[in-house]
């Protein structure tokens, strides 16, 4: 089933959008991963080609069980791919690289309990020997960015969730990387400190000039956020559509979302992710 | 295809209560330890003396006199056999115990059956030389570091400068050995192990016959209640008289009895040096040995020995 | 203020009724070996303060903090490197298995021989036997480190000694100390029976000695003053513990509240 | 073996479960390298001895003591001994249990009692048992008598504070579902606090069974009970020390034996439990 | 800040809407709860006032922290009330009443992991002293209408997160409640579980002719779900608005969320939970 109505089409399909290399910060070519487990070989990830530009903000959905956490982890270095490769700035990815952080679903696991918020974002830095009046500069800045400038000696866990993600993400400013991964890091936050952190996340993009990968499940969520969507096939996973967002720039929670082209973006994101469920892969279709 | 034996040495028989009783035979538990002179009890038993005066004996074992002072005085045993100390000691403190006959003494001149041993060469041979010395004992506070202790100051030592540690009487000349400690003290058959090996051990003396010669080492004792009950005394203090007497004679079938009661081989049993056993006691000898436990503060209250001894 | 009150009652009631009951029901007792609350606490400062404080109590004290510490700091060494190591625990898995099931006290003997009698040997019973709790909890909490933790750690370059120091230790740090409050408990026992066996001074051979010679309220004070003392070490254990594991109780009050 | 963290257990439960259902992926190796594991020791031991680096006489080698141990098993004495130690413990740990469950239950549930009793549990259980040791001596005259008192003191305490830290997880939420369907007070009891307490019931167990074996052990060595603890004591009075090495070995063994059990027992009684059937 | 546009406003600023005995299932009257901790008193919930009609489905929303899990346990007897009243059917709630079914946020601890899903959803009806045949019948029909036929032999923790929750609603389905309290439910699946759930929910309302409490944090959810939505002002609560949700009955998850009405509703649901946390409060309003 093609894309329908007024949405353009993936370059190719089965294949994300690829750029010129000096457009490009990251580069995932002929990405595969299996998993080895005792019942087996699991291929999550099948084939996947795409590039990402400096300073853009890409959102990756797909059916559960896709290989999202996989293909991050794999671009984060924490999994050796299968097959295929990582190309980081022109450099190949084999370890975790120096310029990138990853914000986590799980910000309760992934901030340390037993250091105060500040001492949590400041830990990379240190163990990074960055100098001492340095570190404190950076760490409050990025406090004040997030806007948690005043709670810099609390505890995590005494933060609420929506709180703690943004420390996460602090931790993750701070540390000042080109390229920021984001596993569903909103999934477990109310609705409202979502739109909150949506909009943090658009911002520091901007300011910064981080280019962001952001997984999520919400279909509002990737139309919102993203200036463009890449949408993943079920597993073993492909490419389903490469999706550019051109919704206006600046975007606001109630005024965007409300925009007919939201609904129809939305609408469409849905559908192929309904169809990815069904097992539809843009392979399929070329063949049939 | 289990052979018997422990792992710890030869076959240890479990004495066996003593055999159905017969008639109106009055019914008596006796505490003993697992030594050689209380072995004497179970030959009684075995001789049918114990059942001739009227008595259906059962034998407990205790590990301590510790244990078996509490148990006699609250009539859960009838009559014990142990040191005097320990019953001057437990009475002195108000437990209910009384020493109803003597059972065994050491040996008044000649060879002691207990001695100091210290390793030869050493220049441990008199008494004062244990000063700041460590002399292991098998209970600090009885009859051991007691006697030593006099024997000490008698020769002008600092009996306050020696150090007792506890080690139990098989496993000391192996501490000696060890240099652990620089002096043991031990009874037979340990003492002739080290007798026969004068090359490496050397006997500092022997401190019983240094302080009071011939000192009780075991009585039995009762409890007020059973004192009180004449016949009863008359017919344990005849047949532990008879017993011991007998047992004195018959070496060689006490000999069995020990090796059967103790584990000891019988070899061990038949040639093992033994204490003057007999059931006369010379009260004047307690009070001695009351006197010297008061003097080094091992009894902090005179014991009455009018009430304790009974007669 | 009216809390505390009633928090002081409820912490002073039932043991105020229990002496209540004892006072009373040894009142009429003769026997000497029912203790009585008076003589009994009027026996522990005669019997303990003055010359067996010197010679019995405060060595004893001294082979029991060295024994644990040992105890603590090898148990942690060992249970840092064989718990961040797969194989090394696969290898050492059964021996620890093994040693940590021999009840510590049967070693005495054995360590007599090969040691001696003296201090050392106490000490290295109450090290040996305290040892294995901490060892095996941090293993346990080594291993069971946070696989976002570590995946965060990893992700922003922190590995090899620095994740020790900053991610391995302090997650592992509950656990750790659940050991080391397993383990002190058991340096009490051992100091105890070490003191029992081969002795000549110390906590236990006073005790034992004072029970031979059938001093009974002494006794007795020395049942209370080891009673109180492994009061006092767990007390002073929460102390410590509470501090250094500011951040885990703070946690679970919180997670135990929702 | 800590005492488990409030509310979570059952999820760390299954997280256990499936942690050890992957490891199950290196079983064999796991085998292996175990076993390297024990010849390595052994070989120390051995080498240590032979080259005398210790006094071989105090520390015989490994295969000495090997074939003493063997030869002691085949030593009815040695059977004894061993029924000897597990008779006083088993019954210590039967008195322990029916002491501690129901007053632990009894004063879990109640508000009142847990707040009234804790300054006394607080100060009663960390009296080390061996303190009763003298009192033990005194008040029975019966070894297996002195041997009970200990190890149940000893045994009581890890159970019932166990049954206490099971009552107390029992989750609010599913408390409060129980009462929103109307469940009487025995059915909560019944449905709800004992199916959470029994993971906690049973640790408790095992860790009472270690105790309670070291105080069997302990009993027989200082006050002399019978059992494998005093046949060790009087093998090293012999000078018999490969057979104490040997009796020693015994004991461990013993311990590997009664965890291995109450391990197996864990599994039984908790096979309802789909989270323990990966432990294996 | 009174409400704009065409939306209609509550009867009475402060109150919920009221109706005749005969139409009402329960009455809140003059609910009151206040807190007793170490730290003093804290008053959750001030003084609430409304009533439920039969076979109405209505949601409860509000910041957080405003009381609506106070409220909802004051309903289903689980805590009492420190002043006013809670009347189901015309008699008083005191404690759990019989004919009530509450389905918590927190299913992975509202299940009892010891029992397989089937052995769950019956315990409740064996406590009841409910026959066994009929029991039988009334889990197979409640796990089918969930969905979860196929799994009566599984434990709940190896199901996923949506079904988990299936099962603990099967168990208030197959408890035959006149009336259900759903606590923020699907506040922990993902986004296509949650709208299947939702979908489900407003079935088994349909079909079971029950009556439907439902708390959530999400605006768009409670538009979507409800026919009439009562927002609670920040703590201490009162009512701050009572509205009828005026969409059409037969609802769908693309098309209904795309109708200009429902945006319009979430809009002003937005705005005046937005108004809440800024402290506003009817009362407020009436004096100001
Ligand atoms: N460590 C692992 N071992 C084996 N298989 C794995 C592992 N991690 C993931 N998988 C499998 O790989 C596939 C992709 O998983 P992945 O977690 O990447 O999906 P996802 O898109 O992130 O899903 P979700 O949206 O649920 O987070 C799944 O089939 C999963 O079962
Ligand atoms: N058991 C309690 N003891 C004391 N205060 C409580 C308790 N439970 C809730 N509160 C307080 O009552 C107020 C309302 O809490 P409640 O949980 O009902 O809010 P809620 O609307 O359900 O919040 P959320 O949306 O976060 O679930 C809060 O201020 C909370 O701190
Ligand atoms: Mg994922
Ligand atoms: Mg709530």
């Amino acid at each position: 089933m093609p894309p329908e109505n007024d949405i353009p089409a993936a370059v190719v399909a089965g294949r994300g959008r690829t750029l010129a290399p000096e457009q490009t910060l990251l580069s995932v070519r002929g990405l595969k991963k299996v998993y080895e487990t005792d019942g087996g070989d699991i291929e999550a990830v099948r084939d996947l080609t795409f590039d990402l530009g400096r300073n853009e903000l890409t959102c990756l959905v797909g059916p559960s069980g896709s290989g999202k956490t996989t293909l991050l982890k794999c671009i984060a270095g924490l999994l050796d791919p299968t097959e295929g490769e990582v190309v980081l700035d022109g450099r190949r990815v084999t370890g975790p690289p120096k310029k990138m952080a990853v914000v986590f679903q799980e910000y309760g696991r992934s901030l340390f309990p037993w250091l105060r918020v500040a001492d949590n974002v400041e830990l990379p830095l240190k163990n990074a020997g960055v100098p001492k009046a340095r570190r404190a500069e950076l760490v409050a800045e990025a406090l004040e960015s997030v806007g948690l400038a005043h709670v810099p000696r609390s505890y995590p866990w005494q933060l609420s969730g929506g709180m703690q993600q943004r420390v996460a993400i602090a931790r993750a400013i701070a540390y000042q990387p080109e390229m920021l991964l984001m596993d569903e890091p909103f999934a477990a936050v109310d609705a409202q400190t979502r739109a909150d952190l949506e909009d943090l996340v658009r911002q520091v993009r901007e300011r910064l000039g981080v280019t962001v990968l952001f997984v999520t499940h919400d279909i509002d969520e990737s139309v919102y956020l993203a200036s463009r969507v890449i949408i993943l096939s079920s597993s073993p996973t492909v490419i389903q559509e490469d999706l550019v967002i051109d919704l206006p720039d600046q975007r606001d929670q109630l005024e965007t979302r409300a925009l007919p082209r939201f609904t129809e973006l939305r609408h469409h994101v849905y559908e192929q992710i309904q169809l990815a469920k069904r097992g539809f892969r843009p392979d399929d279709a070329r063949v049939g | 295809a289990c052979s018997s034996g422990s792992p710890s040495g030869p076959a240890e028989t479990e004495t066996a209560p003593a055999a159905e009783g017969g008639g109106d035979l009055t019914p008596i538990t006796v505490g003993l330890l697992a030594i050689a002179p209380a072995a004497a009890v179970q030959y009684g038993i075995d001789e049918g003396i114990f059942e001739e005066h009227g008595l259906d004996v059962t034998v407990q074992m205790a590990q301590g006199g510790a244990a078996m002072l509490p148990a006699v005085s609250t009539g859960q045993y009838d009559f014990g056999v142990g040191n005097p100390l320990s019953v001057l000691t437990a009475a002195s403190q108000g437990v209910d115990v009384r020493i109803a006959s003597g059972y065994s003494f050491s040996l008044a001149e000649g060879d002691d059956i207990n001695a100091v041993v210290a390793r030869a060469g050493e220049g441990i041979e008199s008494w004062s030389d244990l000063e700041g010395k460590k002399v292991s004992v098998n209970a600090v506070k009885t009859q051991g570091d007691l006697t030593i202790d006099e024997a000490v100051e008698q020769d002008g030592g600092d009996p306050s400068a020696v150090e007792y540690i506890e080690v139990a009487f098989p496993d000391a000349l192996a501490q000696l050995d060890g240099g652990n400690v620089d002096a043991v003290w031990i009874p037979e058959p340990f003492l002739s192990a080290a007798l026969a090996d004068p090359d490496t051990y050397t006997v500092v003396g022997h401190p019983n016959q240094e302080t009071i010669p011939g000192l009780p080492t075991m009585v039995t004792f009762t409890s007020g209640a059973v004192g009180e009950d004449a016949e009863l005394l008359e017919a344990w203090r005849g047949a532990v008289s008879e017993t011991l007497a007998a047992a004195t004679e018959d070496r060689e079938g006490f000999g069995q009895t020990i090796s059967e009661f103790t584990g000891m081989p019988e070899a061990a049993a038949a040639d093992l040096r033994l204490e003057r056993l007999d059931a006369e006691l010379d009260p004047q000898l307690i009070a001695d040995l009351s006197d010297l436990a008061q003097k080094f503060e091992f009894l902090t209250s005179a014991p009455d020995l009018e009430t304790v001894i009974l007669d | 203020m009216r809390r505390s009150l009633i928090g002081l009652a409820y912490a002073l009631g039932l043991p105020l009724i229990l002496i209540a009951i004892w006072w009373i029901a040894s009142l009429g007792a003769t026997s000497i070996f029912v203790p009585k609350p008076v003589p009994l606490v009027s026996q522990f400062f005669e019997v303990w303060i003055g010359d067996r404080l010197l010679t019995d109590v405060l060595p004893s004290l001294g082979r029991f903090l060295a024994g644990t510490a040992i105890a603590i700091v090898l148990g942690v060494l060992i249970g840092l490197g064989v718990g961040l190591s797969r194989a090394l625990r696969a290898f050492t898995e059964p021996v620890f298995e093994f040693f940590r099931a021999i009840p510590p006290p049967v070693l005495i003997p054995v360590f007599a021989l090969v040691i001696g009698i003296g201090d050392d040997m106490r000490i290295a019973v109450i090290a040996f036997g305290a040892i294995w709790p901490v060892i095996l909890n941090t293993i346990e909490g080594v291993r069971a480190a946070d696989d976002v933790q570590t995946e965060t750690s990893r992700s922003y370059g922190i590995h090899g000694l620095g994740r020790v120091r900053y991610q391995v230790l302090p997650s592992a740090a509950p656990q750790i100390l659940a050991g080391v409050r397993q383990s002190l408990p058991i340096g009490i026992i051992l100091m105890v029976i070490s003191e029992m066996l081969y002795a000549s001074s110390g906590l236990g051979f006073s005790i034992i000695q004072l029970q031979r010679s059938f001093a009974v309220p002494q006794m007795w004070s020395g049942i209370l003053l080891l009673g109180l003392l492994g009061y006092a070490v767990s007390l002073l254990f929460k102390l410590v513990e509470r501090r250094v594991l500011r951040w885990y109780h703070g946690l679970k009050e919180l997670q135990n509240a929702s | 073996m800590t005492s488990p963290a409030p509310h979570d257990t059952i999820t760390r439960t299954v997280a256990v479960a499936q942690a050890r259902r992957r490891r199950r992926r290196f079983r064999p190796r796991r085998l292996l390298l175990g076993l390297a594991g024990i010849l390595t020791f052994l070989l120390i031991w051995e080498i240590a001895s032979r080259t005398g680096a210790v006094n071989p006489t105090y520390l015989p080698p490994a295969s000495e003591v090997l074939v003493t141990f063997g030869a002691n098993a085949a030593l009815t004495g040695t059977w004894v001994a061993v029924g000897q130690t597990l008779w006083s413990w088993a019954l210590g740990m039967l008195l322990a249990l029916v002491l501690a469950v129901p007053l632990g239950i009894v004063i879990g549930l109640s508000p009142f009692l847990s707040r009234a009793t804790r300054s006394t549990v607080e100060f009663l259980r960390p009296i080390p048992s061996v303190a009763l040791i003298p009192l033990a001596v005194l008040a029975f005259a019966v070894p297996l008598q002195q041997s009970l008192l200990i190890i149940t003191y000893g045994a009581f305490w890890q159970i019932f504070i166990q049954v206490l830290y099971g009552v107390a997880d029992v989750d609010a939420v599913a408390m409060s579902t129980a009462r929103s369907y109307g469940f009487s007070w025995w059915q909560r009891v019944r449905d709800v606090v004992f199916p959470t307490m029994l993971p906690y019931l049973l640790t408790g167990f095992r860790l009472a069974a270690a105790v309670a074996l070291i105080l069997a052990i302990t009993a027989e060595l200082v006050i002399g009970t019978p059992g494998v603890g005093k046949q060790a004591g009087l093998a090293k009075d012999a000078g018999l020390y490969a057979s104490t090495y040997a009796l020693v070995l015994l004991t461990g063994l013993l311990g590997v034996v009664i965890n291995l059990g109450v391990r197996t027992a864990e599994r039984r009684l908790l096979s309802w439990h789909q989270s323990v059937r990966g432990e294996s």
